[in-house]
């Protein structure tokens, strides 16, 4: 197994337990943390299967615009997810 | 061949990074620390992005990395001002 | 060399947002569900695109004679990317007028629409 | 009822990996003509060096209308949903 | 190089540039913005029938984007590379559908949204989703249709949150919202399976690649299923009603005619895209499995319902049902001799049920405009004042019920006669539906606007009420002469479907 293939299933698994956490959290703005983190690792996937304009454009919109806009309606609505 | 070889061992260290960034995501009791953790990984992401593309020994990745480098701030940067500021 | 794994990837996260979609009753968490399931198909296509041992398809400062990994799929991501943004966008903003009106964001609370 | 949900969710994501263990093998994608003749071609044609803009802004510029609509239909409808209204 | 050359690509064009512009217009004056929106309306209306003529006396028209010349479809050595519209007979048929439905919402949109309530950005919206459904008509590659049904996805759903200050239609609007993003992430699923089998966006071209793998067949499982649930047919019909129910008026209507798009989009997938393979009658048996319940549930359903706007959605619903049947069955057997009679059943069910249940929704709306209300316990004696109104409700609902005169009839009658040579069962769930439907119809219609007179009810504007006459005389312009549409109309879109694959293939590959 090459220095890539082990980076490449790194990263798979480090997003899938990023969207896990998105998932598993309570906490509203915790769970978007974790989404955007996934999103990063998910660019650092993108790059690694070198395709460079897809890893900017996850970054910049599936990163921080999308990242700003729930952090927005979280502000405007409640943090906590109710049981 | 050896000095990319480095690279890349540099690179698959800086993920053994985010693993434990990624703990500490988890595990971090209130919001600051997840924010401070996604922080650091974005941190490293840049870092193995310009590792990788010295591996690789392509500029255009290197460009890249200093895109997602000027780009990936904001979404910490919004946190914080919520973090800051509160519900209002 | 680590055979379809990419591929089985992408379908934990299509499942990670289906079963968001079907066990959480948060709003806000409904749509990260949709968001993982968007996530997940980007990475599907951009995977399906890889060429072992190729290059990204730029022509700046490449050697010619190297193989290219294919251009279209990035193409296609680059569409969706933005289309989930949109999506997302919206679905939010659905959120916060509900809450505005109900003032909870959890969706049994607010089912006034049956049958 | 939540163990018909269980239920239709793991025949759906088993559905979905055994999808993923049919494709071809992860990095031979293939033998796709459109992106042998994309690379091929889009330098000379589109005059740009990065073959994924050639694609996005000429080939498949259509799609990236209907992209740019689609961010005009969001921004629409947030600001009809944000929206004072007299009533 | 005519105008004629460029149709299709000016009639997606065209509401798209008045859809960015009209915000601009608006700022500056209301009539300047009025006189734009007919403007284009009226244009993209004729570019459309245009084309509809052409397709029907030339053939298949191809339209390549980006090209030298539009004709130029393939690269040199005979694959497409380059985004092509391809527009059928099918296709044009939808468009007319599309273009009938969309002119009389935009009349009716004139008087019935009020100047103070977002008028420009609903009308905007209404110009977008139009669009998007001539897009996805016309459109002749696979991610293209993606792109296609996400901008109805989002017009649409935005529309139907238009009344903010109430709380209903954003819950409405956020479940469909859900459904309609998870149908078209499918779509896009089975769109990438396809890709990575053959490399190839183009419908004419996968189709004349596919073969009937295993990854085939998950790719028309997850196409069925995306578009089924954009469609409502019955396990993802939640949205249908709450969204129908909920929309204003004007734009529930161009809803129908956007379900009627998805519903077009699964007939091309199965068969143009899957024609070649599709010889496995387990697909025929879901859709029409499917279609029956819809049917069946939908109708039930209806009996239920104490608000007229859900009760009308429940109607339209279960239209789609009957769509469902009458298509389906040709799917079942590779050709059998009712087949085209059915597909015919079924493709004319689709502009009877655009043009009913438009009208039934439109006058839903002048209801509820006149007696602020909905809700069929407190309604009543509304004919006094709505003569006009209540005449075209009455109307509506007899062609929906499928009453001898009148259009429904006709269509149903087709679907009736091919569904018994299969199962006379079918034909029983089919007539039990609509008998069904006439008596909550009736009731409906007794509850609202017979009776003694309980208030004054403002009467319906003259545009709204010409929205609603052009919708009834096409209605019984269909009832009285369906000959003549079947055989002009009806019949090239069901060949185009039936045994047009070939032509279609031709069209864009050569050859």
């Amino acid at each position: 197994m090459s220095v890539w293939a082990a980076l490449q299933v790194m990263t798979l698994v480090l997003i899938v337990v990023g969207a896990a956490l998105a998932v598993r959290l309570k906490d509203l703005l915790a769970a978007v943390i974790a989404l955007a983190a996934a999103s990063l690792l998910l660019s650092l996937a993108f790059y690694l299967l070198q395709a460079p304009d897809v890893a900017i454009a996850e970054a910049g919109i599936g990163a921080a615009l999308t990242t700003a806009i729930y952090v927005l309606a979280i502000r405007k609505t409640h943090r906590k997810e109710e049981e | 061949m050896i000095a990319e070889l480095s690279f890349g061992v540099a690179a698959a260290v800086m993920v053994g990074f985010m693993v434990v960034s990624v703990l500490r995501l988890a595990i971090g009791p209130t919001a600051a620390d997840r924010a401070v953790a996604m922080d650091t990984i974005n941190t490293l992401v840049v870092t193995t992005m310009v590792l990788l593309g010295a591996a690789f020994g392509q500029v255009v990745l290197v460009d890249v990395a200093i895109v997602y480098a000027l780009l990936s701030f904001i979404s910490t940067l919004y946190i914080a001002r919520y973090l800051e500021k509160g519900a209002r | 060399m680590i055979g379809n794994l990419p591929f089985v990837a992408c379908m934990i996260l299509i499942g990670l947002g289906l079963w968001t979609l079907l066990s959480r009753r948060n709003l806000i968490k409904l749509a990260i569900g949709i968001t993982l399931i968007e996530k997940g198909v980007n990475l599907f296509l951009v995977t399906l695109g890889y060429v072992e041992q190729g290059v990204a398809p730029i022509y700046t400062y490449t050697q010619p004679g190297v193989t290219m990994v294919l251009p279209t799929p990035q193409a296609l991501t680059l569409t969706s990317i933005v289309i989930g943004m949109a999506t997302t966008a919206l679905m939010l903003a659905f959120a916060v007028v509900i809450y505005r009106h109900r003032g909870t964001l959890d969706a049994r609370k607010i089912r006034e629409l049956k049958g | 009822m939540k163990w018909v949900r269980v239920g239709a969710l793991l025949l759906v994501v088993g559905f979905l990996i055994g999808a993923a263990a049919w494709m071809r093998p992860f990095g031979r994608p293939p033998l796709a003509e459109m992106d042998g003749y994309f690379i091929q071609h889009a330098q000379a044609e589109a005059g740009a060096n990065n073959v994924v803009t050639s694609v996005v802004f000429d080939y498949r510029g259509f799609d990236t209308l209907g992209e740019a609509a689609v961010l005009f239909c969001a921004v629409v409808g947030v600001a009809l949903l944000l929206r004072k209204v007299a009533k | 190089m005519s105008l004629g050359t460029h149709l299709p690509i000016l009639a997606i064009a065209v509401p798209l540039l008045g859809a960015f512009a009209l915000p601009i217009f608006a700022k500056v004056h209301k009539r300047l913005r009025d006189m734009w929106a007919a403007a284009v309306g009226a244009f993209t209306c004729a570019m459309v029938i245009a084309l509809a003529v052409q397709v029907l006396s030339t053939g298949v028209v191809v339209y390549t984007l980006g090209a030298t010349s539009p004709a130029q479809t393939v690269a040199p050595g005979g694959f497409p590379i380059r985004i092509t519209l391809t527009v059928d007979g099918m296709s044009a048929f939808m468009g007319l559908i599309s273009a009938l439905v969309g002119l009389a919402s935009l009349i009716y949109a004139f008087q019935f949204l009020k100047e103070d309530q977002g008028k420009p950005l609903a009308m905007t919206l209404f110009f977008l989703l139009w669009a998007g459904m001539l897009g996805m008509e016309y459109t002749g590659d696979m991610f293209n249709f993606f792109v296609f049904l996400e901008i109805t996805s989002i017009a649409a759903c935005a529309l139907i949150g238009y009344r903010t200050w109430e709380s209903r239609p954003a819950e409405a609007a956020f479940k469909t919202m859900a459904l309609y993003t998870v149908g078209g992430l499918l779509v896009l699923l089975a769109v990438a399976i396809l890709y990575g089998q053959y490399g190839a966006l183009n419908i004419a071209y996968l189709s004349s690649k596919i073969g009937g793998s295993q990854l085939d067949k998950i790719a028309l499982g997850l196409l069925l299923g995306g578009l089924l649930m954009k469609a409502g047919a019955v396990p993802a019909h939640m949205w249908a009603p709450d969204a129908y129910g909920e929309a204003p008026a004007q734009a529930a209507m161009v809803l129908v005619a956007n379900t009627q798009a998805s519903l077009y989009g699964l007939w091309r997938v199965l068969f143009t895209l899957f024609g070649g393979v599709l010889a496995a009658p387990a697909v025929g048996w879901l859709v029409v499995s499917l279609g029956t319940l819809t049917l069946l549930v939908a109708v039930l359903m209806a009996v239920l319902q104490r608000d007229l706007g859900r009760l009308i959605a429940y109607g339209a619903v279960s239209q789609i049902g009957y769509m469902l049947l009458g298509v389906g069955l040709v799917a079942l057997a590779s050709r059998p001799d009712f087949g085209l009679v059915a597909m015919q059943g079924g493709i004319f069910h689709m502009m009877n049920d655009a043009a009913t249940v438009g009208l039934l929704m439109l006058a839903a709306g002048v209801v509820r405009r006149a007696a602020g209300t909905k809700d069929l316990t407190a309604l009543g004696g509304l004919g006094h004042d709505l003569k006009w109104t209540g005449g075209f409700f009455f109307l509506g609902a007899l062609a929906l019920a499928g009453i001898p005169p009148f259009n429904g009839f006709a269509s149903k009658l087709l679907i009736y006669e091919s569904s018994f040579r299969l199962s006379p069962l079918l034909t029983a769930v089919a007539v039990l539906g609509s008998i069904l439907l006439l008596a909550v119809f009736a009731r409906a219609f007794q509850g609202v606007f017979l009776g003694p007179k309980m208030r004054e009810a403002e009467p319906a504007p003259v545009g709204m009420l010409v929205a609603m006459g052009i919708l009834a005389a096409v209605i019984l312009a269909m009832g009285l002469a369906p000959g003549f549409f079947v055989e002009h109309l009806v019949t090239p879109a069901a060949r185009a479907l039936w045994e047009g694959r070939d032509l279609y293939l031709a069209a864009v590959l050569g050859g």
